[in-house]
């Protein structure tokens, strides 16, 4: 095969030979692949993509100066607003710091209900994460069957905690209602229901020549660079390296449940998406074990409007969200309003990657790779 | 403080004596002088017994009342795996600090982001601009003597 | 049963008066026009119908019953919605884009043999016309991304143009083989050699072979999905018709459908026997059953058939990347055209037919 | 056979002291020209079973009709959309305006007005909600002392002007019935129920708005 390279390089050898020019193009903000207003500012030679230069900031709300205005309790909303897709997870970060702070101990209901509704976030985080790399591959239908599936999961969270994306369901001392009666019974008709669909993705999807010829050898991102590049979640487990906070430092009651770390071994964007969409399986394994013994217990171990004043000490609550490390840094200043919060997010680091991993790929090869990266961009501004 | 964390903190302190424990900080937390931060950092990820691959995190704290910048650098060690807080101390009125983007390429970007936010000038950056506000944008928004006319505050009685 | 085949054109041609030939020439243009209008509605209709309940949706439900009305109140829309043009586009250009897309539709639909009586014009080149004018359809694509003074159109130009035309090579081969089998480049007779069996059946295999790299070849060339990289809606968001709006962008709408109803037409004109109703030999009972459908019902139903083969394969699969376009072409579909082709030849020559 | 192997490839890998179970993502395969061609037809022909499947199924299709179906439709009963004063049937709510609601509110949504009441005590005189900055965090009702507050499923609350989605919530202004019951001296208790009758009803939330307020209500009065 001719290297292109080399041909176009003999071209401009040539005098009076052909020509090429590199250009450039935004892509975004407004830009259907971009899941967003993230803007890419690429530097193209004809398809190939030479260069990626992210733009951020255009929906910067500044949470972190809000929040120091706010009290521990009231933090927990604006995560939502963060990754919007695993918000569960979000709070869950605050509290952690928060309870630490505190020194709040929790009762087992609590710890399980958590990990519970965590894991359904995540399954409905990564459904639609099916679903748009469907779109974004081109085949819309995926969407659809991804968003059907996800629909059920979010009816669950609905009715448990009366929102369907921005939950403020897991508070500093507890959650913020009881678990509704059906939801347990609810959550095994919807794990029943997934395990057929999954299959149905697997025929849809991973098994079909054009989805792996167009993520096979894609975007490879070796563990080396995944790791000096901070990125973290699937992204980081499918260049190999299995990282996984629910198994590194258990929170919740990730100790006593059985689960498998998916990884990859190139860390092409056919492992982030397979790494992705076993961990829809190995969630679902974690909700089983959980789901049929949920002990007894208070859903709140403190009073709803206790003051929550906090040492002047900085804390760092962690967990996993579905797409990484989620740290929240908490200095506190002997008042119920923290003097700094900062929120480690995950996406901020896996979007950079865009920048080492692009170039070189083809256009379609970007938006593939941005896909698996399944960037959630107000995350990224916060 | 665990038996682990004593012996990386010694470890640390062979090469570099002036390094102390944070006491303000809820976790393994050090803090070093900012003109050793970067022999400190670069020891942290090179030294093998070490080996602080991942900068998970980077972020500043605004002193005001004791005229400091805290700069703080959550590192993780794939090794040991432990998490470990790198803090010091710039002063307010000349807020400069070495970069650690040739350590840690993402430290590019969230060197970037604090110079957004804080103002923090990082000699040796290759590319330090504003990441989330416009580039003509006045003051630094999470200071705390930060100043807008348009922000609204949370009016309380 | 032997067939009488009379086109308009020839009904043109034995008219007496001017007049009788003026009247024939206005049917022709009306008929035409008739289709391509009326193919674009109902195929628009029935795409959104499709895709819909593939994808566990409902679709159009508001406009008429169940929504019928949907694509007329769209093209309503469309007609009084603002005709923008972007400000450093070529306008001359940039107008004729649309019109000379439809304008390559328009004419194959000339030569489409409908039934034995229904067809406008026969003509005895009408294959190497075919292929001739569908390639013609390239231009209006290149022309709106050219014009339109926009990186992404430019792109999606760029990428329609490689596209079509490799892919035109496989679909001609195609045809080529088919040629070979029925010994002739006119339509009719093309759909008269078929009266012994189809020749997806009737020639053993390198019939199958030859409609199914016709059918992607085609798939290809209309820039449908799997290859609908012109468009490319997450990658070049709308590709060579971004810039367009209103009544243009209905033109190309327009285009895109009828051509799928045409290159399903012609699929059915080679393959599936055309308006020939399903014979099989010598089974001369059995193909006066066949018979008593008419045959243009036949050939409406096989069309029915093959666009909705084309939606279904659109609403699976996902899109192909550049590369792997012309790689699919070049090292895997051309190959085996050039095989099917050279087997066609010893089939023809050694009289191999299953019947 | 095929592209993708389905037997799992379990592992582990070790991080500090740890030992980690995972699963290996297996690759996809490509070998020969007509394994490829073979494989590659069988696997796009699997996928379109399973799209025509779908298509077969009307009771597959999940679509909601939704202006039509507005009877039927039914939300959760814990879903938030809209903050109400919780009211008894004869028309009295428990709302004392202690004001906790309005210091958890995270963006100041809630603006509590007391009064004085007749008997020196507070009591409340307008409850005021912006919807239009409010996020429906529940905070509110959840550190309710007095159970006064609940969030209900009324979610068709779009407007055409912004100022129109600031409401008033409580109906009257005035002492609540618990607290008069709960007064022993009968003159005082007298003296409140007197302007508890005198109270004025309103029905329903009540938009705020105020065309001579520059820009948007802001809850200061």
């Amino acid at each position: 095969m001719i290297e292109v390279g080399s041909l176009k390089a003999r071209m401009e050898s040539t005098p009076g030979g052909l020509k090429t020019e590199e250009y450039f193009v935004n892509m975004g903000p407004q830009h259907p692949s971009t899941h967003g207003v993230l803007r890419l500012v690429l530097k193209m030679d004809g398809e190939t993509v030479r260069e990626v230069i992210p733009v951020l900031g255009y929906i910067h709300r500044s949470i972190e100066k809000i929040a120091e205005h706010l009290n521990g309790r009231q933090i927990v909303h604006l995560t939502d607003r963060m990754d919007y897709l695993s918000s569960a997870m979000n709070n869950w970060a605050v509290s952690l710091a928060v309870e630490e702070a505190l020194q709040i101990e929790l009762n087992p209901r609590i710890e399980t209900i958590r990990t519970i509704v965590a894991e359904l976030e995540r399954i409905q985080s990564h459904l639609l994460w099916w679903g748009v790399l469907g779109i974004d591959l081109g085949a819309v239908t995926t969407f659809f069957y991804g968003f059907r599936d996800r629909e059920m999961i979010t009816d669950i969270l609905e009715e448990t905690t009366g929102a369907r994306l921005t939950l403020n369901y897991i508070q500093p001392g507890g959650l913020m209602f009881d678990i509704h009666p059906h939801f347990v019974k609810r959550v095994k008709e919807v794990l029943a229901h997934l395990k057929i669909k999954i299959c149905e993705y697997e025929t849809l999807l991973s098994e079909n020549v054009i989805l792996q010829n167009r993520l096979r050898n894609v975007g490879i991102l070796t563990s080396e660079k995944a790791i000096s590049m901070g990125s973290t979640g699937p992204v980081l487990r499918g260049s190999g390296v299995a990282l996984d906070l629910r198994k590194q430092k258990p929170y919740g009651v990730y100790g006593s449940v059985e689960f498998d770390v998916p990884v990859g071994s190139v860390g092409d964007s056919w492992d982030r998406y397979w790494v992705r969409v076993e961990e829809i399986r190995q969630s679902m394994r974690i909700i089983e074990q959980l789901i049929d013994n949920i002990p007894e217990g208070k859903f709140m171990v403190m009073k709803p409007a206790k003051k929550l004043t906090l040492p002047k000490k900085s804390y760092f609550g962690q967990v996993e969200t579905a797409r990484g490390i989620l740290g929240v840094y908490i200095q506190g200043c002997e008042k119920e309003e923290p003097h700094r919060v900062h929120f480690r997010s995950p996406n901020f680091n896996n979007l950079w990657v865009i920048t080492q991993i692009a170039p070189g790929g083809k256009m379609a090869d970007l938006v593939a790779t941005l896909s698996t990266l399944d960037l959630v961009i107000p995350d990224i501004d916060r | 403080m665990s038996e682990r964390e004593a012996t990386i903190f010694s470890l640390i302190q062979s090469c570099c004596s002036e390094v102390i424990l944070n006491e303000g900080s809820g976790s393994f937390s050090i803090q070093v002088p900012s003109e050793k931060l970067v022999f400190v950092m670069e020891h942290l990820k090179k030294s093998e017994s070490l080996a602080f691959v991942m900068l998970l995190d980077h972020l500043a704290v605004d002193w005001k009342e004791m005229g400091e910048f805290e700069l703080v650098y959550q590192l993780y060690s794939f090794k040991l795996d432990q998490r470990i807080e790198v803090t010091t101390k710039i002063p307010r009125a000349i807020p400069n600090a070495h970069s650690v983007s040739r350590i840690w390429p993402i430290a590019e970007w969230q060197e970037r982001e604090v110079y957004d936010l804080f103002g923090i000038y990082y000699i040796n950056h290759p590319d330090l601009r504003r990441l989330f506000l416009e580039d003509d944008w006045k003051g630094f928004p999470l200071r705390k003597d930060y100043e807008d006319p348009f922000m609204l505050e949370l009016v309380k009685e | 049963m032997s067939w009488e085949i009379q086109t308009i054109a020839d009904r043109a041609a034995g008219a007496t008066s001017m007049a009788e030939v003026g009247a024939y020439l206005v049917l022709g243009v009306v008929l035409g026009l008739a289709i391509v209008s009326l193919m674009g509605l109902i195929l628009n209709y029935s795409e959104r119908k499709i895709c819909a309940h593939i994808q566990c949706r409902l679709g159009p439900m508001r406009v008429g019953f169940h929504g019928l009305l949907q694509p007329i109140a769209d093209g309503v829309k469309l007609l009084f919605k603002e005709d923008i043009s972007p400000r450093n586009a070529d306008r001359l250009v940039y107008i004729m884009a649309p019109f000379i897309s439809l304008l390559a539709t328009f004419l194959i639909v000339v030569t489409v043999p409908f039934s034995p009586l229904v067809q406008i014009a026969d003509l005895n080149i009408g294959v190497v016309y075919v292929a001739a004018v569908s390639g013609f359809g390239v231009l209006g694509v290149l022309l709106a991304g050219w014009s339109s003074n926009n990186k992404w159109s430019m792109m999606g130009a760029m990428r329609a143009g490689a596209q079509m035309v490799s892919y035109e090579l496989s679909a001609v081969l195609a045809l080529l083989t088919v040629v070979l089998l029925s010994q002739s480049l006119k339509l009719s007779e093309v759909v008269l050699s078929q009266e012994q069996g189809w020749w997806i059946f009737r020639a053993p295999v390198v019939g199958l072979v030859a409609c199914v790299i016709f059918f992607v070849a085609s798939c290809a060339e209309i820039n449908r999905t799997p290859f609908d990289l012109a468009e490319g809606e997450s990658e070049l968001t709308a590709g060579f018709h971004t810039e367009y709006s209103g009544l243009r962008f209905a033109l190309f709408f327009l285009a895109e459908f009828v051509n799928m109803f045409l290159v399903s037409a012609m699929l059915v004109t080679f393959f599936l026997g055309g308006w020939m109703p399903f014979h099989l030999g010598g089974l001369t009972g059995f193909n006066e059953v066949m018979d008593l459908l008419p045959p243009g019902i036949w050939f409406l139903g096989k069309v029915t058939v093959v666009v909705l083969l084309f939606m279904w394969v659109r609403w699976t699969f996902p899109r192909l990347r550049i590369d792997q376009v012309m790689n699919l072409e070049w090292k895997i579909l051309l190959p085996i055209g050039f095989a099917n082709l050279f087997l066609t030849s010893i089939v023809v020559l050694l009289d191999l037919y299953l019947f | 056979m095929g592209f993708l192997s389905r037997e799992k490839i379990s592992g582990t890998q070790v991080v500090g002291d740890k030992r980690i179970s995972t699963v290996q993502a297996p690759r996809p395969q490509r070998k020969s020209f007509f394994f490829n061609l073979y494989f590659g037809t069988l696997s796009l022909l699997k996928g379109m079973r399973v799209t025509a499947r779908y298509f077969f199924r009307p009771s597959t299709w999940v679509t909601q009709q939704y202006p039509e179906n507005r009877q039927e439709l039914k939300m959760f009963e814990r879903y938030r959309a809209e903050l109400t004063l919780k009211y008894d049937e004869n028309g009295y709510h428990n709302c004392t305006g202690c004001k906790i609601c309005d210091s958890a509110c995270p963006n100041n949504s809630i603006k509590v007005i007391d009064r004085e009441g007749p008997s020196g005590k507070q009591e409340i005189d307008r409850y005021i909600w912006r919807m239009d900055t409010c996020t429906f965090c529940n905070l509110c009702v959840m550190v309710c002392p007095h159970d006064a507050l609940e969030m209900t499923g009324r979610f068709e609350s779009s407007v055409l002007d912004r100022r129109l989605l600031v409401y008033q919530l409580n109906r009257y202004a005035g002492a609540t019935k618990k607290n008069i019951e709960k007064s022993k001296d009968s003159e005082s208790k007298d003296l409140l129920l007197k302007s508890f009758e005198s109270r004025t009803f309103y029905e329903g939330a009540i938009p705020l708005s105020t065309s001579d307020e520059k820009g948007i209500f802001d809850g200061r009065i």
